[in-house]
């Protein structure tokens, strides 16, 4: 029983974890209807950048600072210079020009940081552990990542609810024309939309960088399960993504750590084991597709 | 007493609170041009959905030539004979005219899981299209891609290719969307050359084309029919012309 | 379309080996340069490199053409670029190659195709049992060898309970098969994670409440750093011990998982501190040429073109014209191995010591120091199924 | 469409070319490019599939590998039984292996034809970005279910003892091999340019252009996209079945998203929604590979901006640079 319960705080927690990813690519996706498979490349700028950061500074903070600025900043510079010119494009030619860039980067990485995986460390004062149920230590430094991931839902909650920017950004999601009718500059709140966006994902990256591996490529896992998330969630919608992140974390937690215990109730173990583990592999997706087939645009379908 | 053609009953359709189609009833006779009118937010656009079958009304029915469609697919409808135009110029734009229309000729023709000869050197599919184009004075511009064509002639092709699918019942949404007068006075005169080999559900906002067409008209307001009745009695009519002409105004008035 | 390393061909002529001058013995390598996992291509060619450029760019006192290429870590790549270098360029040697899914593609048919290869890695079962081959040599280690050390290794240490954790897929499966081969404690759980996971708190909660004694895992590159960070944040590491094979201990692994990796016992065959002289030549070279730490995929790329070297040395640079000598001497393994003794079994694979090391700090630099032999001349569990 | 003489021409030489290659690189000692042909080929024959869906009926699939990779396994997993001489099943009917082409291709054909069936049965009911999440998702699904496939060696993959066999022919060597796929290729882009004029391609096209309006006319384009899906599929799979026996090996990483993404970008570099553009995408795509990782061991960091490059200066693809620039984009 005890087990369940850490394992649904673990599904939770990867959940944030996928909603960090998530939040910046569903505003991009759905605000300006560009697919942009080049975010995960973003997330593992912000993590690089961070970990340089760091280690030259011995500041995990700074590295966080150093790092949201700077996918900003490339990412502004990549929407004024070409990517910004494919919002009105077909999404495959977004899909080719963001694949493109995913090579990119990667190779680009690989050259100025080398091949091999570098490291980000765990800030001093988030390592070790508090218990939260009697019994069972819990990793402070997850707990942060929730607490981050949720300060992001609300910060992006009252951005898009409370705020002109907000107010214009629902405008241009529904009706780009009437915007510009205002006398706003929507080339300028797209290039804004997006570095936001990106430094989600270098946020995203930065908090992973001390429990996952910080690598070349790091970000094309991670872009699946975000894509796998925010379809599932509804294209452009933060509420839906934030949904979800945290049913697509719990099925992949309870699949794993459940799964082949429950086939061994039908078969010996080693089968139940070798089966388990390859369902397990596949149940998001197998989520996904069910989702989808049920409600062809997501849970939260942001438009009409 | 003949059969309507199509039968509205008890229609219903809401999204959320509001309620679009509210309990309407319906009906149109073969052969009949039957208007429906109403301000903006009437419910109008809601009902032809639910006519054409795009989405599915919460309760009610609706027959069509004696059976019930109310659950049926939108091609499965034309099929039948229901065919619609649409309020905003939908056509296959890289497709010429010709080949606009012959896409309706063939749907009409059966299943098209055919793999090998080329559906443009087809003449039971080009020969229909023809006619049809000719019909209404576009087969000067037959090899035209649609995209290239005006909006007038959009327009008429619109009516071209609802016509090619040899409908009993014209669901036209608002066929003068857009026209200019000259346009307009053209496509009244089309219609009426219809009227009798075709029935029609009209709806427009162009009073004066509804005046001059209509057999019958139909005034919908907040999802429910207020009136319903020869285009003499609907302009006589004092709720209709409180509720929707605006009291005093001159029939016939752009409604607003 | 290549890139050809023309190795110093005029300066051979005047340290003249007398007997054939003529061509240059071609060397074919493809190995993984770009993408994902290109840091062990990288590592093993560099290694490669190091002794050819050691002996002033001969192996064995005679000239070679090295040809690299990258393979992406596809197989339809890597067996088209064999196909290519085993008919355009007739290359005498192949090697390079460091997984294997890969290896299975390609090396096959060259060996069929009476092409020599020398695998710098990857050593699956197929092809040490059933599916060896005279013209193939691994100068390595078979893939269960060193995960086999480890369960021994665990199993002498009287840690009565194992809780085994490997990716699902037939590597993995291998890995944990190998370490129940020698350990024979109770198996407190069996658990199959997914290929490129990036978190493992589903399973840290599980050897929890599994109350093992000891952990075993094998999860190479980006997935055992994961791993290994999240278990040092979950505390575990105080009461429960990791074990596990070299790849999450490497060189070019350990700087980027930190102190987690901190005193973890893991198994290799070579570590940079064996202390013989080819080793001491090999690290202080291999430092000075490219300035990192030499890895045990460079070892093993080194290890590889020092067996080829000695084999050219003993034919005096005859390849194809005489391949049974050429085998024989490859088989005699007659040359100084970093990690000290080497001698090949019956069906070429090595036969050698596994020693296990500890991870620690020297200089404020994480690396590894042998604690213990796991294992002296130890052979692969397959020999017997290989018919030569 | 039709401008008559010059493109005549234009393709007696690609075919004279095409038909010539193999003795000419022989005679240039180049032999090995017969390979690198081979697989161009093939790798037109699944961009080709893709485009047929992509181009012509506008259903973006970002999981085509999985069916390249379904015919793969069927002709892999065929032949290992064979050689084995272990049957594939014995009950409720024994079923063996086999190596004959004329019964391991078309069946992997029909594999893989069937589960793009299933597969487009359920992502067709979604569209716009969801269905191509949705086709990726299965598609990893295929590709985590034969990474877990251990009897058939699971990521490692599967080695064929040899190459298909076909009456008559040997595919053993690699110019009768690549005579096949050379006839096979041109099959297939000669039928899919009947298709795609036929009453079923019209009603695609359409369908691409504006579904909703097709069913307002009456055609319940569903059912037509979905056999779109299906014939697809099954020439992936068809091209999967060669592709095996060219590297005489099937794995996973066939099925891997990225290649799914490369044959995305094979179809849209040529040209989308033109007959011969895939053909020229996977060309160039490949021989660009080729090039510039021999270059270079940085070379993605050549191809990633060039990609950029022809999405934002060569809207049609290279396809739109060869034929008439200007040309009004008419399929």
């Amino acid at each position: 029983m005890l087990l369940i319960l850490e394992q649904t705080l673990n599904g939770l927690q990867l959940g944030v974890m996928l909603f960090l990813m998530a939040a910046g690519l569903t505003l991009i996706c759905g605000i300006m209807s560009f697919i942009n498979l080049a975010h995960g490349s973003l997330y593992m700028v912000g993590a690089y950048v961070a970990a340089t950061v760091a280690q030259a500074t011995g500041s995990f903070l700074l590295g966080v600072c150093a790092a949201l600025p700077a996918a900003g900043l490339v990412a502004m510079a990549l929407e004024w210079s070409a990517l910004g010119r494919l919002y009105d494009r077909d999404h495959l030619d977004q899909v080719l020009a963001t694949f493109g860039l995913i090579l990119f980067f990667n190779e680009l990485v690989k050259i100025v940081w080398g091949a091999q995986p570098i490291f980000l460390d765990t800030p001093a004062w988030l390592s070790g552990s508090v218990e939260i149920v009697p019994g069972v230590p819990y990793s402070t430094y997850r707990l942060a990542i929730i607490v981050v991931g949720l300060a992001v839902a609300l910060g992006l909650y009252l951005l898009i609810a409370r705020t002109r920017v907000g107010m214009l950004i629902r405008a241009g999601a529904s009706n780009r024309r009437m915007v510009s009718a205002l006398g706003v500059d929507i080339k300028r709140l797209y290039t804004l939309i997006f570095g936001l966006g990106a430094m989600l994902a270098a946020l995203a990256g930065v908090m992973a960088g001390p429990i996952y591996a910080v690598q070349v490529g790091m970000g094309e896992n991670i872009l699946i399960l975000a894509f796998v998330v925010i379809v599932v969630g509804g294209i452009g919608s933060v509420r839906g993504a934030l949904v979800a992140a945290l049913l697509v974390g719990l099925v992949d937690t309870l699949g794993r750590a459940f799964l082949p215990t429950l086939l061994q109730l039908a078969f010996d173990p080693a089968t139940a084991n070798g089966v388990g583990a390859s369902l397990a592999s596949m149940t998001i997706y197998i989520f996904m597709a069910a989702i989808l087939a049920w409600r062809p645009q997501g849970l939260f379908p942001a438009h009409g | 007493m003949t059969e309507p053609l199509l039968r509205v009953t008890g229609l219903r359709k809401a999204f959320g609170a509001v309620v679009a189609t509210d309990g309407l009833h319906l009906d149109v006779m073969p052969g009949e041009v039957h208007a429906l009118i109403g301000p903006n937010g009437a419910g109008k656009t809601t009902l032809v959905a639910q006519l054409a079958g795009e989405i599915a009304p919460d309760d009610g029915r609706i027959d069509f030539a004696g059976a019930d469609i109310t659950r049926l697919s939108m091609h499965a409808r034309t099929r039948r004979g229901l065919a619609r135009s649409f309020q905003i110029t939908s056509l296959f734009p890289r497709f010429t005219a010709l080949e606009n229309v012959a896409l309706a000729v063939q749907a009409r023709a059966g299943h098209a899981f055919r793999f090998w000869r080329p559906a443009w050197r087809d003449p039971t599919l080009l020969e229909p299209a023809h006619a049809v184009l000719a019909r209404l004075g576009l087969d000067l511009h037959a090899d035209r891609p649609a995209s290239t064509l005006s909006h007038g002639e959009q327009r008429q092709l619109e009516i071209a290719v609802a016509l090619a699918t040899q409908p009993r019942l014209l669901l036209l949404d608002e066929p003068m969307a857009g026209l200019g007068p000259e346009d307009s006075a053209w496509m009244v005169e089309l219609l009426g050359e219809l009227r009798g080999e075709v029935a029609m559900l009209l709806i427009e906002h162009d009073m004066d084309a509804v005046f001059t067409l209509a057999d019958r008209i139909t005034v919908l307001v907040y999802g429910r029919a207020l009136a319903s009745g020869t285009p003499d009695a609907i302009r006589a009519d004092p709720e209709v012309r409180r509720a929707y002409l605006g009291d005093g105004a001159e029939a016939g008035a752009e409604a607003v | 379309m290549i890139r050809r390393i023309f190795c110093a061909l005029a300066g051979l002529a005047l340290l003249a080996a007398p007997a054939s001058a003529a061509d240059p013995v071609k060397i074919g390598m493809i190995t993984t340069l770009s993408g994902g996992g290109s840091g062990l291509g990288i590592d093993i060619r560099d290694g490669f490199r190091l002794a050819i450029d050691q002996e002033g760019g001969t192996l064995g006192g005679h000239a070679v053409e090295l040809i690299v290429e990258d393979d992406a870590r596809k197989p339809d790549k890597a067996r088209q670029i064999a196909d290519r270098m085993v008919e355009r360029d007739r290359v005498d040697v192949m090697t390079g190659i460091v997984w294997s899914n890969l290896a299975i593609a390609v090396v096959p048919k060259v060996v069929r195709d009476g092409v020599f290869y020398v695998s710098p890695n990857a050593g699956p079962s197929l092809l040490a049992g059933k599916g060896c081959h005279e013209n193939y040599f691994n100068v390595a280690w078979q893939n269960d060898n060193l995960h086999e050390a480890v369960g021994q290794y665990v199993k002498d240490e009287g840690y009565e309970s194992a809780f085994v954790l490997a990716p699902n897929y037939p590597a993995g499966h291998d890995a944990i098969a190998g370490f129940k081969r020698y350990y024979d404690g109770e198996i407190a759980g069996e658990v199959y994670t997914k290929l490129g996971q990036l978190d493992y708190a589903a399973e840290i909660a599980q050897i929890r409440a599994a109350e093992p004694d000891a952990v075993f895992f094998f999860l190479p590159g980006g997935m055992g750093i994961s791993f290994i960070k999240q278990y040092d944040q979950s505390g575990l590491r105080e009461s429960v011990p990791l074990f596990g094979p070299a790849f999450s201990f490497d060189q070019t692994i350990l700087g980027a998982v930190g102190d987690a990796a901190l005193g973890v016992v893991n198994s290799s065959q070579w570590s940079q501190d064996i202390d013989n002289v080819a080793n001491e030549a090999f690290v202080a070279d291999f430092k000075e040429a490219y300035g990192r730490l030499p890895s045990l995929y460079a070892s093993q790329g080194y290890d590889a073109a020092r067996l080829i070297a000695s084999a050219l040395k003993a034919t005096g640079g005859q390849v194809k014209d005489d391949m049974d000598a050429f085998r024989e001497a490859l088989r005699a393994a007659d040359f100084q191995s970093v990690r000290g003794d080497f001698a090949f079994g019956a069906n070429h694979h090595p036969v050698q010591d596994i020693y296990m090391r500890e991870v620690v700090k020297q200089d404020g630099v994480l690396t590894n120091r042998i604690t213990a032999k796991a294992f002296e001349d130890h052979k692969d569990a397959y020999v017997d199924e290989c018919r030569m | 469409m039709d401008n008559g003489l010059p493109r005549l021409i234009l393709a007696a030489i690609l075919a004279a070319a095409l038909l010539a290659l193999p003795a000419l690189v022989e005679a240039a000692g180049r032999g090995y490019w017969t390979g690198i042909a081979t697989h161009v080929l093939i790798f037109a024959l699944a961009a080709g599939s893709l485009n047929l869906i992509l181009g012509f009926g506008g259903m973006v699939s970002f999981g085509h590998a999985a069916f390249l990779g379904t015919g793969a396994y069927v002709v892999g997993i065929l032949s290992h039984h064979a050689s084995m001489g272990i049957p594939i099943a014995t009950w409720p009917f024994a079923i063996a292996g086999t190596e004959s082409a004329l019964i391991a291709w078309p069946l992997a054909m029909l594999a893989a034809g069937a589960l793009a069936f299933v597969i487009g049965l359920i992502s067709l009911r979604t569209g716009g970005l969801y269905f191509i999440m949705i086709t990726l998702a299965f598609a990893q699904m295929v590709y985590f279910f034969f990474v877990s496939l251990e009897p058939y060696g699971g990521d490692d993959g599967l080695s064929m003892w040899s190459r298909s066999r076909l009456p008559g022919l040997d595919l053993g060597s690699d110019t009768q091999f690549y005579y096949v796929v050379l006839a096979l290729v041109a099959l297939a882009y000669f039928l899919k340019s009947r298709v795609i004029h036929s009453r079923f391609g019209v009603v695609l096209r359409g369908s691409r252009d504006n579904d909703r309006r097709m069913r307002a006319i009456g055609h319940p384009t569903r059912r037509y996209r979905l056999a779109a899906f299906t014939l697809a599929g099954a020439v992936a799979g068809l091209a999967g079945a060669l592709i095996a026996n060219q590297t005489e090996f099937v794995s996973p990483a066939f099925l891997h998203w990225t290649r799914s993404g490369e044959m995305l970008v094979m179809v849209i570099l040529g040209g989308i929604g033109t007959v011969l553009g895939p053909a020229l995408g996977a060309t160039a795509f490949l021989l660009l590979e080729e090039v510039f990782s021999g270059w270079t061991e940085h070379w993605m960091i050549v191809l990633g901006p060039l990609l950029l490059a022809v999405v934002l200066f060569a809207k049609r693809g290279l396809w739109g640079l060869v034929s008439r620039p200007g040309e009004v984009p008419r399929d």
